[in-house]
This record gives structure tokens, C-alpha cells and sequence, in this order.
């Protein structure tokens, strides 16, 4: 499943970078969105896919999956929706203040 | 510290006093207290005559740097201490000629002192130290003290410009020197000129010799104005005239004479040494002679002979460098060349700084240098006039007077070469007295123009802004009257410096040609007899230059002639524009302000080098994978999952895009309950939400998506750029999970599901890792929301325009 | 005792979040965090002393052991950027005391200030490789916060650009992170070095290591990954340029140092020698040719953070220990002048209300203090002695010549003279000249402003007069972080 | 935000909030043992209140809850972060965690850690923050 994961992470990865290319504020905050998905499933594939049960005690089992790419990938889920969050006020109020979502319009002066 | 260290660095602490002077003792001009350094100095450094003459050397150890090999050695032996002698010297005088040269009501005498402590102070460590990266500290100081110096009268346009092409020019050529330096370093593990000269033969074996070599003389040949970097000194006359009597004929320029005489006895007797120097001089010399021809204004016209007579110097040493190559011959026939060098270099300044003097006088006087305005000042300026008369005829070689001494000198050194009988002088060897004496004719000729326009013919008053032009006031002419004076008792007298200060020089350029106890014999002459060639070339130099002189009429106003501006400015001019203007073209087409372009340009790099990396290791390297199994349904979910994201770059409309984009996250938080991961799905679905919402309220306001028209070729360039980044992450991914397989190593999660319980008191273990085990990264996991808040709120709330604060 | 090397990170922390509770009142806040710096650059000098004389300092948070939990690690390296980051971050608030509008004070602008230094010296201190990735977040957020703060059209337009790269460059932090703990299982990075050390396949590890290379190079402007810097650091006012100029690029250049001298040190002919040193050089020709093409002050100074960081990589890639102090001498030199310069075009940006040369000129006859000491500073920068940056530059430089990297030695020089070129551009132009300023603005006095740039003065001189110390500073540093085996052993207490 | 009047969705919305809230707690208890945690009952809360919000409209809200939320995050850092200077006060590093079982009468036998002020700053950042920026948002769009 390792093998699989990391080509659809690569998948992934290829249309981030694709929008991450594209003209409109809200095509590359999507692609943000994207990024952050495929580098905490990448994460997680990384150190192997179910190896054993959840990482809970109770459920006594032979084996656990690794619990510490769990504990990253969810402070590095909060820390991504945080940005996120900051990154969709900027682009709104971008927006608002250039009255364009167009990059291409966003580029400012030659001689900046 | 010893009382040489403290002679060196004097000048800079009162620098730092003058400010203070000039602020609470207004009524005393400044540069009164300033004289009273360079004259205490040049005293002191007298003292050191009888010790010098006897061939003794002065050496004051001061670490510095020591790790770096920087040490601030003093040494002071015959070279040095000529040079310490004209710096402190010439600049008393000059020290004093300014008192009267600058107001004390409408100038910054501050800024002006200051500057002209802090070269002082410079030019002395230059010539009195012995560590090479001391040298070079000071060397550019010097050149930083004379670009402010140019700059003095910083509102005008020319000053500016002066100002920053030499401090460009001085200082690449410093840094080349910085690199020579360290070459040597490299080669010879020091920078002290005593050892490398001791280690000369280890030098010359290297195979960096030549690179160092020409580093070196890079530096050497900008600093001292050698063609083709001569341009900064004609632009640098917009210094004060002070300035430019002392830093730009007497001293500084002598900086780079200073360091090829001092590293003579490091490169000295290699044939690239010989003729790079040789000719770099000759060509310097009759260039320079001819330009000052063409100049109109008087100082432009000293600018250009200080350029032609530092040539001369230096293709002197040049020449000379070959008594090395015959350490045990007979070396009167090479020494000549030195002895004239040194020679020479005392007479340009006392004449050069002389007429410089007298220049600033006319100046001063009339408002005006233009020598076509000038004219008939003999009557009316007496003492100037026979200042300049003096300083003329010596430039001019005409005796009694020192400089024809040198000149003599400088033709038998260039005569003597023809005998050499190595690097095939036998040959072609004859060119260079020719091209010497061609240069001696044009030196002639600008000092016949020189005094002619501005001394003799008619005095018209018309022409000038000043309205009762002078004599200048007594102050001033007590400089240029002393070294006039010195002009005629050397070119009368120049035995008196022989033993004392020329002698003792040689012997410090030329180390080691000489056994103990030796002497050179420099007994100068005025006449050779009628055989002498020396006495032939110099009477074909005064009759071809009157002739010339005579002719003058006719091609006044050809092209030659009223082209003033010498052709390597244009160089320098394009060369600064264009690169300004190359600058400016690298960075628009790559800072184009379009996030599109850098992503290009940064995958691109990364997809490269990644992608090199990967096949210079033959990667991935996969052997045998141990793959867990793929459930049918986790096939089912990552299909819709991979048709969520293709698909995102299809859709036109924003609502379904914001759809596309939340139904992969929702996947994401269903992966991870695939994968056993329940709180991180827990949080995913959670968050997901969230975003939905946030989303939702803040593109509620923008635009419709436009449909997007990409041209062919950029659609082409990005869809390989995105399929080659996604290929890296694939391929990276497989070849470290191949390698972590091989490794084997064992993940130091074990420790927590072994002591989750026991001794954090938890069963979940992601929970106790995050609290417990990790708490920082949770504690830094909310600092980092919190500071999202912070900074929407902020957002939201300050609308600035942009002149609120700085 | 070593309770203390996490206070750096905690006190800014606490401070900041009860700034957050008094966020409407300016005043207090103002004597909070000013007293707070103040602290800390006091605890940071004292951290440097007792460091230095007492060797490396562990904590291991939470009382886990060391691969286990999370360890904060002081060593020389370490406490030596510590002290720069608080002096930095000392200056640039005093500063802003002064320059910055009421309505940012109410705004969280000291929390955010705060919490950028937990950010920075949080990525200097701590010894695990997520928790630099935390560390790294919190810094680079608070400077999304304080880059865009204020909210004008230009700094929106540039900031959304630099959130965006550095939205990427985390991401394939990610990436690598993940790399690295497939391979070694571990996320302490002594660990990870002891457990690398002990591979001896390189490939794979060479592609970990230009991943993390690729991260830490866009976080320190390395070419070509600098887009964001040059543009979005016009826009904030003087105090925040300064701060980022001196600060955050070198947090980058930390990291690329820690990794490379612990970690990545298997395989220094392709890694160092081939591509930092490439990446070096031309990182130092783009940066200062775009510092040429500039007629701004803010601009002109924001390319030559570019340039000037690739000297410090340069020095890693030369990876000899002479190098190796170059850079170390380097960062401490830039960090200190980099700051006072865009600290002096704030003062002059409060004078002539622009940072546009060509409005500018004769500041020098109004304002001579500020002329000369922008002058020293400016000439320091491109490398002049017997300043500091002579005695950065020059260790780098032989070290290059020795090691016959005679292109990049070349490269290194000619940069210092295209620095010395748009410095002087800068200098002429609005310094020399005819006065293009009005008589009122003449007439604005500009000390108080000089008052906390005084000491980067200072620094920037005593720096270069007394270099012997700092070198051989330097030169310890470097002789420790290239040995480390004295770093793993003291973090993993073997 | 239009201000929906309708009686049936209020009543059910308190219930909604009633049984999300009370699980939302449990999340932040039950987080050390099984699936959960601050963050996540943070959010939990979050989301219950932004449905209170949505349900009785914002300023109606805004009455009853008078609270600063960025003054709620501040105070939730401080608890996120004092926890462990404690441990640093009795000479223990930074952050160190203690727990202990006690019998209490009724509960039976409870576990008290030093984890769970942690984890209330956590939850009192996330709480606040999700909806201090919604709400900031939401005023914006005035």
C-alpha cells in the first residue's frame, strides 16, 4: 500500500503545483489545501500502513501502527488549518483592497 | 604598542579630536592645530636617518589577528622610511598651504582635517607595516579617504562622480590585491613580506606565482594610476587642490610604486614581473604624456603628467627587477633603474606638489583654470610664476634642477636594458629607450604649453569672474616657495640625499643583493661627458619639443587636440550603465511579481537537482519492499480520492471548487480511519468543517472564477514542471522508504506504547505523546492558532494607507 | 540549572500572552516587552558565558529521555545566535518605540513581536528536527502577522506571495521529515546523525538531505528559492524590515548549517563542495546584481540580504573550519549591520518621507550624524576594514583559496565590490548631493532615532578592531560543530 | 448573517448544543485514554456555539456572551504554558507531567494529571480561536 500511497501522494502533489501556477487567488489557496493533505498522508506513509491496531491501549493489541507519525501529522494538521485560515482573510482582503483576484493584476510595478 | 605604533595611528586619534577642535576653538583655523602632527612626525621619523643609512632595520611586533596571520608588524627600513618622510613632509606643507587655500568662515574644516588625518594616518601604515592584510586595511582606507576627499564639495555633480570612479576602481583593485595576498598566503603559509621575501624561491616555484602576481600588481596599477586604470585621476582634481597636491601626485598614487618597489624582492627576477611592469609603465608613461597635452584645464594637465611620471617610475623598478635575475653579476648596469626609481620619486614630489601649489594659487587667485582663459599672470603673479617656472623646467628634465638628474638617470636605466642579454633584450630591447624618449618629448612640450598659457602672452581680465586678480598672500606661497627651493638645492646638491635616504631605499627594494656591510654606489653626477648618449637624447627631447612648441598653431584644432576626454572613460562609463541597466534586466525577468514565474523557476530548480541527484545514485534503489496489503476498499477510496483532486483544475466555478476541495479532505479524514489513525480523523473531519465554513464566508465575496485561457506552451511548460515535481516526491518517497527498510532501524515510537501507560498515565497514546512526551510541539501547535488570530483580527481591523509611520 | 536554556522560548511566551490580555493599553504593553527584551539579551549574554565556559547545555523537556522526548540543546553555535536574535530583537522594538503608529500597538503587534522571538530562538535552541518544523511555524507566522500588518494594498499584494512560498517550502519540510524518520526511525537530531553515521549507503540520504537543503534554502533566500524576499520587505515599516532582515533569513542559514555540519556530513564532496557552493555563488551575484538595479533604499538593502547570505553558505561549503568561522563571523556580522541599515533608512524615511533615492539627497549637510553612521555601517557591509565585515569576508575568502575553490573565491570578491557599488549608490545619492528635502524636514531630529542603532555601531567597529577574540569565537564554533560527535554525545549522554 | 426566527430550529439547536457540548467535554477529559483531547473538544465546542450563533443570530448572542475571545486565548496560552514552569519551579524540567489515581468517593478511582490544565489551555485556545476568527470575519461582512 506504501507503493500506492506514494505514487497518489506524487498525483497529489502534481495538481498542487499545477494550481499553484494558476492566475486566481483562490485556485492556490486550494492548492494549499491540497499540499497540506498530501504531505500529512505522506507522513504517515512513511512509517508504514496498518501495522497493527490504533495506537489506544485498551484495545490490546498484538501490535500497534506507529503512534508518533500520528502525533506530527496532527500538530502539523492544526498548524496547516491555521495558515489556512490566516491565508484565506489575506486573500479576501486582497481581494478587496486591489479589487482583483487576478495574479496576473497582483504582479505591481516593474520597477518594484 | 610601541612609539612606531603610536607615530601610525596618531593621525587618526586626532581625528577624532578635530571635530571637538573646530566645534569650541572657532577662532582659531583648524588646520593650525593639525600642522603641528605631520611636523612632530616628520621630525621623529628623521630620527631614524642615521639608524636606516647603516642598513639596520626597525622591527615593533603588535599581534593583532594572530589566528588569521594578521599581526601589526611595524617595520622600518630605507624604503619605508622615504615614504614616511614624504607623507609627513609633503603633508606639513600641504597642512599648511590649506590654512590659507580654505576659508576658515565658508568651509567644513572639520570634515575636511578629519579626512585628510584618516589618510595620513593610512598612507603611514601602508608603507610602515609589514603584514600584508595590514597593508591592505589601510590601503583601502586610503582609498575610502580619498574618495571623501573628492567629495568634499558633495553637492557638486563632478565631485560625485570623481569620488565614486576612483572608489571603485582603487578598490577592485584592492580586492584583486586581497586575492594575490592570499594566494601568497596559500603558497607560502604567511603574510609577512620579510618571510615571503625570505621564502622568495618557494614562491617562485608555485604554480599560483603568476596568478599572484598579476592580483598584485592589479591592485599596484590601480592605485597608482597605471594604464588603462589612469581614469579615476584626472576625475579626482574636483578634490580641493591640497588634496590633490598631497594624496594624488605626492602620496597616495605612490602607494602602488611603494608596493611593486616592496615586492620586488618576492617577484622580482621573473621575466612576467620584468615586462608586465616594464611595459605597463612605458605604456603609462608616453599616454599619459601625450593626454596632458590635450588638457585645457592646469590641473587636468598635472593630472595627466602625474599619470605619464608615475609610469616612468614605475617601468624604473621594472627594468630594475632583472638585477635578480643576475644575483652575482656586476649589478651598477640593473641598479641604475632603481637608483633612478628612488631617485625620481622624491624629485616628482617635491616638484609635482610644487606646481600643484602654484596651480591652486592660479586658482585661488582668478577663479579659474581653464588655460584658455588664463594668460600674462608673469607680471602680476611674480612669485608664483617662478614657482611654477622652477617646477616646469624640472619636470621637464632641464638641468640644473632635479629632475634632470632623474631624467638622465631614467634614460641610462632605460639604455642599460638593451645590454641585458635576457628575455631576448639583445633583440628588441631598443624599443623601450625610444618609446622613452618619444614620452620625454611630449613631457617637454606640455610643460613649455603649461607655462606659456598661463604666464606669458596677454593677461585679459574679461575672461575671469574675479575682479582684482594678485599675488597670493604670503601664507600661501611659503609651501610652494620651500619646495621650490628643494627642487633647485637637490638638482644642485643630490649627493645629499644619496647616502642618507636613496642608498639605504635600494638596498631596501632589492633585498639580498648585496652581502653585509655592503653598499650600492649611487654617487650622482651631473655630467657624463660629451659621449654620453643621455645628453643627446636630452637635447633632441628640447629641440623636438620647441619645434613642436613652435607649431603649436597648426594643429591647435585638430580632433586630437580638442578631444579632451580620455578614451577609457567612455569604458568606464558603459560599463557602470550597463551595469546598472544589465542589473535591472536580470532582475525584471526574474522578479516579475508573478507567483506563476516562481514556482517555475523554484521547481524547476528543484525538480534538476533532485532529479541529478537521483540519477547520479542510481535511485530508487528498491530491492524488496515490504508493502502492506491493499483492500479492495482502500482501491475504492483513494479513486475518488485521486478524482477530487484531478479534478480541481477542470472546475470554473468557485462554489464547486470549494466542494472538490473539502470532499478530499473529508477522504483525507477517511484515509486516516483506514489507516488506524482515529484521533488524527477525528481532527481532519473536524477541521475540514471548519475550513468549509470559513471558506464559505470569506469567498462569499469574491469573484466568479473566470474561465481560464493558458496559451498552449505555458500549459505545456506547466503541466511538465507539476508531473515532474509530483515523479521527485514519488520516487524520493520510494527511495527513502526503500533505504529505512534496509536500515532496519527500530522507530523510537516503541518507547511510547511501551510507557504510555506506566509512566505518562495514558492509554491513548497519540493524546500522551502530544501532551506528555511532546508537549512543546502541542504547546507551540496553539501558540501558532492563536497567532493566526492575532493576525486576522489585525487584518481585519488595520487599514493603513501607507503613511502612517515608517 | 538547564531549566534555563528553555527560558528564552518561555518568557517571551508568558509575556506575550498576558500582552494579548492587555492588548488595548499601549503604554503598558510598551514597558512590558521593552523590559522583557531587555531580559532576555541579559539572559542570552549570560547563556553565552556560561556555555562557553562550561560547555554544551541539555534540557530534555518533559523529563523524557533523550531520543525520546523533546530536547533543547544550547550549544556555542546556539547561544551565539540567541545572543544576536535579542540583540536584534532589542534594537528593531526600541526602534519601533519611536516610529511605529498607535493603532499597530493596538493591534497585537507586540505579541506577535514576541512571538517571533519565541519562533527564532526556539529554532536555534531546540535539538529535534519537528520540533524545528514547530518552531519554524510559529516564527514564520508571526511574521505573516507582522509582514502584513497594517494591511496596505502593497503589503497585501507581497505578503500573499510570501505566505504562499513559505506555505511550499514547510510542506516539503514535511516532506523530509517524513524522509528522515523512514530512514532512521527517530526525530532527535543527534540521533538521527549517530543513526545516519552508521549508514553507509548515501544515495537515499543525499536526497533526504537536498529536501531539507531545498526547505532551509528557501527559508534563507538562497537562490533560486528568494522570490519572496526582496518585494514583501518593502512594505512593513523600518522596525519589522529590520528585524526580518537581521533575523529571519538567518534562521534558515542556522538550520542549513546545524543539519549539514550533524547530519549531512557524509558525502561533503557532492553536498558541500558541489552544491552549496554552487548555490552559494550564484545566490551572492543575483542578490547583489539585484541590489544594482535598485534606486530604493528599502529595496537595495533587501537584495543584499540575498547576497549576503550566500557568503555564510559559501563558508559551509568550503567546509574547512577557517570557513566554517568565516560564516559563523559572518552571520554575526550581518545580523548586526543588516539591521542598523534598515534601521538608518528608517530614520531616513522619517525625514524625507520616502525611501525613493532619487527624492532624496544632501541628507549629509542636515543630518551629518546619520550620515556617518550609515556610512561606517554601509562600508562594513561591502567588506571595507578594519570594520566587521572585512574580518567576515577574509576568513571565508583564504578559506576558499586554500581549498581551491579559486571561482567562488572570485565570485565572493567581486560581490564585495558590486556591495561597495549600490552602498555608495545609496550613500550619493541620498546623502550627497544637492539638499532635495524641504527646510521643515531638515530641521526633524533624528537622534533619539540613532539612540538604539548606536550600539550595532559600536558592534560593527569593535567587531572588526577586536577581531582576535570573535575569530577565535568563531573558530571554537566552528571546531565544534564540525566534530559532531560533541554534540550527540552530550545530547544522547553516551 | 440573516437573523432566522424559527421556533422549532432554536428549541432543537439547544438540544443539539446541550448533547455537542457535553460530548465535547468528555472529548477533553476522555482525550488521554481514548480518541480526543483539547483540540478536539475545543473545536467541538467551537462548533456548537457557532451553531448558537447561527441559529439566534449574531448580536443576539453577542448580549448574552460577553466575551472577549482574544483576551480567552491569552488566558488559554497562559495555561498552556504555566503548567510547566510549575514543574520548573520544584527543579524538574520544563513541561514534566505528573499523575497520580485517587479513590474519590462516588467517581471511584480517578486519575488527576498535571496533563489536564495542559490540555484546558489547549482546549481554550482552540475554543476561542475558531471563534474569534469566524466571528471577525462574520462582523466584517457588515
Amino acid at each position: 500500500m506504501e507503493l500506492l500511497m506514494s505514487i497518489v501522494i506524487g498525483i497529489v502533489f502534481s495538481v498542487t503545483i499545477y494550481l499553484f501556477m494558476s492566475k486566481d487567488l483562490l485556485r492556490v489557496v486550494a492548492a494549499t489545501l491540497l499540499l497540506s493533505h498530501a504531505v500529512h498522508l505522506l507522513l504517515l506513509t512513511m512509517s508504514g500502513l496498518q501495522r497493527g491496531a490504533a495506537p489506544v491501549l485498551s484495545f490490546d493489541a498484538e501490535a500497534y501502527t506507529d503512534p508518533l507519525p500520528q502525533a506530527l501529522v496532527l500538530t502539523a494538521i492544526v498548524i496547516a488549518f491555521a495558515v489556512t485560515a490566516l491565508l484565506l482573510v489575506m486573500s479576501y482582503r486582497t481581494y478587496k483592497v486591489h479589487k482583483t483576484d487576478d495574479l496576473e493584476e497582483l504582479r505591481g510595478s516593474a520597477d518594484e | 604598542m610601541t612609539l612606531l605604533h603610536w607615530a601610525v595611528l596618531s593621525p587618526f586619534i586626532a581625528a577624532i579630536l578635530i571635530p571637538f577642535l573646530y566645534k569650541y576653538l572657532k577662532r582659531i583655523h583648524t588646520g593650525w592645530f593639525v600642522l603641528i602632527l605631520p611636523l612632530v612626525l616628520f621630525i621623529y621619523f628623521l630620527s631614524f636617518i642615521p639608524r636606516t643609512s647603516s642598513g639596520e632595520a626597525i622591527l615593533n611586533n603588535l599581534d593583532w589577528v594572530p589566528s588569521l596571520g594578521i599581526n601589526f608588524n611595524v617595520y622600518v627600513d630605507g624604503l619605508s622610511l622615504l615614504f614616511a618622510l614624504l607623507i609627513t613632509g609633503i603633508g606639513a606643507l600641504v597642512v599648511l598651504y590649506s590654512i590659507y587655500y580654505l576659508s576658515k568662515r565658508k568651509e567644513k574644516l572639520n570634515n575636511f582635517y578629519v579626512y585628510l588625518l584618516m589618510f595620513m594616518g593610512a598612507m603611514l601604515g601602508v608603507v610602515l607595516s609589514d603584514n600584508l592584510i595590514v597593508i591592505y586595511v589601510f590601503w583601502e582606507v586610503t582609498s575610502i579617504a580619498s574618495s571623501l576627499l573628492i567629495s568634499y564639495w558633495y553637492t557638486r555633480e563632478k565631485s560625485i562622480y570623481g569620488a565614486q570612479k576612483s572608489m571603485y576602481i582603487t578598490v577592485f583593485g584592492g580586492l584583486s590585491m586581497l586575492a594575490g595576498f592570499s594566494l601568497l598566503y596559500v603558497i607560502a603559509g604567511t603574510f609577512s613580506i620579510r618571510e615571503l621575501i625570505a621564502n622568495a624561491d618557494i614562491v617562485m616555484a608555485s604554480g599560483l606565482f603568476i596568478p599572484a602576481m598579476i592580483l598584485v600588481l592589479l591592485g599596484a596599477f590601480t592605485k597608482s594610476a597605471q594604464f588603462p586604470f589612469h581614469i579615476w585621476l584626472p576625475d579626482a582634481m574636483e578634490a580641493p587642490t591640497p588634496v590633490s597636491a598631497y594624496l594624488h601626485s605626492a602620496t597616495m598614487v605612490k602607494a602602488g610604486i611603494y608596493l611593486v618597489a616592496r615586492l620586488t624582492g618576492v617577484f622580482g627576477g621573473a621575466p612576467e614581473w620584468f615586462w608586465i611592469i616594464t611595459i605597463a609603465g612605458l605604456v603609462t608613461l608616453t599616454w599619459g604624456s601625450i593626454s596632458a597635452v590635450r588638457q585645457k584645464d592646469l590641473k587636468g594637465i598635472l593630472a595627466f603628467s602625474t599619470i605619464s611620471q608615475l609610469g616612468l617610475i614605475m617601468s624604473l623598478l621594472g627594468t630594475g627587477s632583472a638585477a635578480f635575475y643576475f644575483q652575482d653579476g656586476d649589478n651598477a648596469l640593473y641598479m641604475t633603474a632603481i637608483l633612478a626609481a628612488v631617485f625620481h620619486l622624491v624629485n616628482h614630489a617635491t616638484f609635482k606638489g610644487s606646481l600643484f601649489m602654484a596651480a591652486g594659487i592660479v586658482d585661488h587667485e582668478t577663479g579659474t583654470r581653464d588655460i584658455r582663459k588664463l594668460g600674462g599672470l608673469m607680471t602680476i603673479m611674480p612669485i608664483t610664476a617662478t614657482i611654477s617656472l622652477i617646477g616646469l623646467a624640472s619636470m621637464a628634465g632641464l638641468p640644473p634642477f632635479n629632475g634632470f638628474l632623474s631624467k638622465e638617470m631614467f634614460l641610462t636605466g632605460m639604455l642599460n636594458v638593451t645590454e641585458y642579454g635576457i628575455f631576448h633584450l639583445e633583440t628588441f630591447g631598443f624599443i623601450i629607450p625610444i618609446i622613452a624618449w618619444i614620452a620625454s618629448v611630449f613631457t617637454f612640450l606640455y610643460c613649455i604649453l603649461m607655462f606659456s598659457k598661463t604666464f606669458m602672452g596677454k593677461f585679459d581680465s574679461s575672461k575671469l569672474k574675479v575682479q582684482h586678480v594678485h599675488e597670493a598672500p604670503i601664507g600661501m606661497l611659503i609651501s610652494p616657495i620651500i619646495l621650490a627651493v628643494l627642487v633647485v638645492v637637490f638638482g644642485l646638491f643630490p649627493n645629499l640625499l644619496a647616502y642618507s635616504i636613496i642608498e639605504p631605499a635600494m638596498a631596501a627594494i632589492a633585498p639580498g643583493i648585496l652581502s653585509p656591510g655592503e653598499f650600492f654606489d649611487v654617487h650622482i653626477t651631473h655630467w657624463h661627458g660629451f659621449l654620453a648618449p643621455e645628453l643627446w637624447m636630452t637635447i633632441g627631447v628640447v629641440v623636438l619639443g620647441v619645434i613642436l612648441f613652435m607649431t603649436f598653431k597648426k594643429w591647435e584644432n585638430t580632433a586630437f587636440y580638442r578631444g579632451e576626454r580620455d578614451l577609457f572613460n567612455y569604458a568606464y562609463d558603459y560599463g557602470y550603465d550597463g551595469l546598472v541597466k544589465g542589473s535591472q534586466w536580470l532582475t525584471r525577468i526574474q522578479m516579475t511579481g508573478r507567483l506563476r514565474d516562481y514556482f517555475i523557476y523554484m521547481c524547476t530548480f528543484i525538480i534538476l537537482i533532485m532529479a541529478y541527484t537521483m540519477y547520479r545514485y542510481n535511485l530508487p534503489a528498491i530491492q524488496s519492499l515490504d508493502l502492506s496489503p491493499v483492500p479492495i476498499y482502500v482501491w475504492f477510496v483513494i479513486a475518488v480520492f485521486i478524482g477530487s483532486v484531478i479534478v480541481i483544475p477542470f472546475i470554473n466555478n468557485r462554489v464547486a471548487l470549494i466542494i472538490a476541495t473539502s470532499v478530499s479532505g473529508f477522504i483525507v479524514a477517511l484515509l486516516f480511519v483506514l489507516f488506524r489513525a482515529p484521533d488524527l480523523a477525528l481532527t481532519q473531519l473536524l477541521i475540514e468543517t471548519v475550513s468549509v465554513i470559513l471558506f464559505m464566508l470569506v469567498f462569499y465575496h469574491l469573484p466568479k472564477l473566470k474561465k481560464v485561457k493558458t496559451p498552449p506552451k505555458l500549459k505545456a511548460v506547466k503541466l511538465i514542471i507539476s508531473i515532474g515535481f509530483g515523479l521527485i516526491i514519488t520516487l524520493g518517497s520510494l527511495s527513502a522508504f526503500s533505504l529505512g527498510q534496509e536500515a532496519n532501524y527500530s522507530s523510537i515510537s516503541e518507547y511510547y506504547t511501551e510507557n504510555a501507560k506506566e509512566e505518562a498515565g495514558g492509554y491513548n497514546i497519540v493524546n500522551v505523546i502530544l501532551v506528555d512526551f511532546r508537549g512543546l510541539d502541542t504547546m507551540l501547535e496553539v501558540l501558532v492558532v492563536a497567532l493566526a488570530v492575532l493576525t486576522v483580527v489585525s487584518l481585519i481591523r488595520l487599514r493603513f494607507k501607507g503613511s502612517e509611520d515608517v | 540549572m538547564s531549566n534555563v536554556i528553555i527560558l528564552p522560548v518561555i518568557i517571551p511566551f508568558i509575556i506575550g500572552a498576558i500582552l494579548i490580555l492587555l492588548y488595548k493599553r499601549h503604554t503598558i504593553q510598551r514597558v512590558i516587552s521593552g523590559i522583557t527584551m531587555l531580559a532576555l539579551l541579559a539572559l542570552s549574554v549570560y547563556l553565552a558565558i556560561y556555555v562557553y565556559q562550561h560547555g554544551t547545555l541539555v534540557l530534555e523537556v518533559g523529563d523524557w529521555e533523550a531520543p525520546f522526548g523533546i530536547v533543547i540543546v544550547a550549544d556555542l553555535l546556539s547561544t551565539l545566535m540567541l545572543l544576536l536574535s535579542t540583540l536584534v530583537g532589542t534594537v528593531c522594538l526600541f526602534f519601533a518605540f519611536q516610529t511605529i503608529a498607535r493603532d499597530r500597538e493596538k493591534q497585537f503587534f507586540y505579541p506577535l513581536y514576541l512571538f517571533l522571538m519565541i519562533g527564532v530562538n526556539g529554532s536555534f535552541l531546540t535539538g529535534d528536527l519537528f520540533n524545528l518544523f514547530v518552531f519554524f511555524e510559529v516564527m514564520l507566522i508571526a511574521s505573516y502577522g507582522l509582514i502584513v500588518h497594517g494591511g496596505t494594498g502593497y503589503q497585501l499584494r507581497e505578503s500573499f506571495k510570501y505566505v504562499i512560498i513559505n506555505i511550499f517550502a514547510s510542506a516539503l519540510f514535511i516532506v523530509g521529515i517524513a524522509w528522515i524518520y523512514s530512514i532512521t526511525g527517530t526525530m532527535n537530531m543527534a540521533h538521527i546523525a549517530q543513526r545516519v553515521s552508521e549508514l553507509d549507503q548515501t544515495g537515499a540520504l543525499n536526497i533526504v538531505a537536498i529536501m531539507l537543503f531545498i526547505v532551509f534554502a528557501s527559508k534563507g533566500a538562497l537562490f533560486p528559492l528568494y522570490f519572496w524576499l526582496p518585494k514583501s520587505y518593502y512594505g512593513p515599516p523600518a522596525a519589522i524590515a529590520a528585524l526580518f532582515g537581521g533575523l529571519l533569513t538567518k534562521v534558515g542559514i542556522y538550520a542549513i548549517i546545524r543539519t549539514f555540519t550533524v547530519i549531512f556530513n557524509h558525502d561533503t564532496g557532492f553536498t558541500h563542495k558541489g552544491l552549496i557552493v554552487t548555490v552559494a555563488g550564484f545566490t551572492m551575484l543575483f542578490g547583489v546584481l539585484g541590489a544594482v538595479s535598485q534606486f530604493d533604499f528599502k529595496r537595495i538593502l533587501s537584495y543584499h540580504i540575498i547576497s549576503q547570505v550566500g557568503y555564510m553558505v559559501m563558508g559551509l561549503g568550503i567546509f574547512t573550519p577557517l570557513a566554517v568561522a568565516g560564516a559563523i563571523y559572518y552571520i554575526a556580522h550581518h545580523m548586526i549591520v543588516k539591521t542598523a541599515l534598515f534601521l538608518f533608512a528608517g530614520a531616513t524615511q522619517k525625514i524625507t518621507g520616502t525611501t525613493d533615492l532619487k527624492k532624496m539627497g544632501g541628507l549629509i549637510g542636515t543630518h551629518p550624524w546619520l550620515a556617518w553612521l550609515f556610512f561606517i555601517t554601509a562600508i562594513s557591509l561591502a567588506g571595507i576594514p578594519p570594520l566587521s565585515g572585512f574580518f567576515s569576508k577574509f576568513p571565508i575568502i583564504l578559506a576558499g583559496f586554500e581549498e581551491q575553490q579559486y571561482v567562488i573565491s572570485a565570485v565572493a570578491l567581486l560581490v564585495g565590490l558590486l556591495t561597495l557599488f549600490s552602498m555608495m549608490k545609496i550613500f550619493s545619492y541620498a546623502f550627497w548631493g544637492k539638499q532635495k528635502h524641504t527646510a521643515a524636514q531638515a530641521k526633524i531630529p533624528v537622534g533619539k532615532l540613532l539612540l538604539p542603532i548606536l550600539p550595532l555601531v559600536a558592534l560593527t567597529i569593535i567587531l572588526g578592531f577586536a577581531a582576535e577574540p570573535i575569530f577565535t569565537y568563531s573558530m571554537e564554533v566552528a571546531e565544534d560543530i564540525m566534530n559532531p560527535t560533541n554534540y550527540i554525545e552530550s545530547v544522547l549522554k553516551e | 448573517m440573516k437573523k432566522p426566527n424559527n421556533m422549532m430550529l432554536q428549541t432543537l439547536t439547544r438540544l443539539i448544543i446541550l448533547i455537542v457540548l457535553s460530548f465535547s467535554i468528555y472529548l477533553l477529559l476522555a482525550g488521554h485514554n481514548s480518541p480526543g483531547g483539547g483540540f478536539i473538544g475545543g473545536l467541538m465546542t467551537a462548533s456548537a456555539i457557532l451553531i448558537l450563533y447561527l441559529s439566534f443570530g449574531l448580536n443576539s448572542i453577542k448580549k448574552v456572551i460577553r466575551l472577549d475571545y482574544i483576551k480567552i486565548i491569552g488566558i488559554g496560552l497562559l495555561f498552556a504554558s504555566v503548567t510547566g514552569v510549575v514543574s520548573m519551579v520544584f527543579g524538574f524540567p520544563y513541561l514534566k507531567q505528573f499523575f497520580d489515581y485517587f479513590r474519590l468517593p462516588i467517581l471511584g478511582e480517578v486519575e488527576l494529571t498535571t496533563a489536564l490544565p495542559f490540555d484546558l489551555g489547549v482546549y481554550f485556545v482552540v475554543l476561542a480561536s475558531a471563534l474569534a476568527i469566524i466571528l471577525t470575519i462574520a462582523e466584517d461582512d457588515k
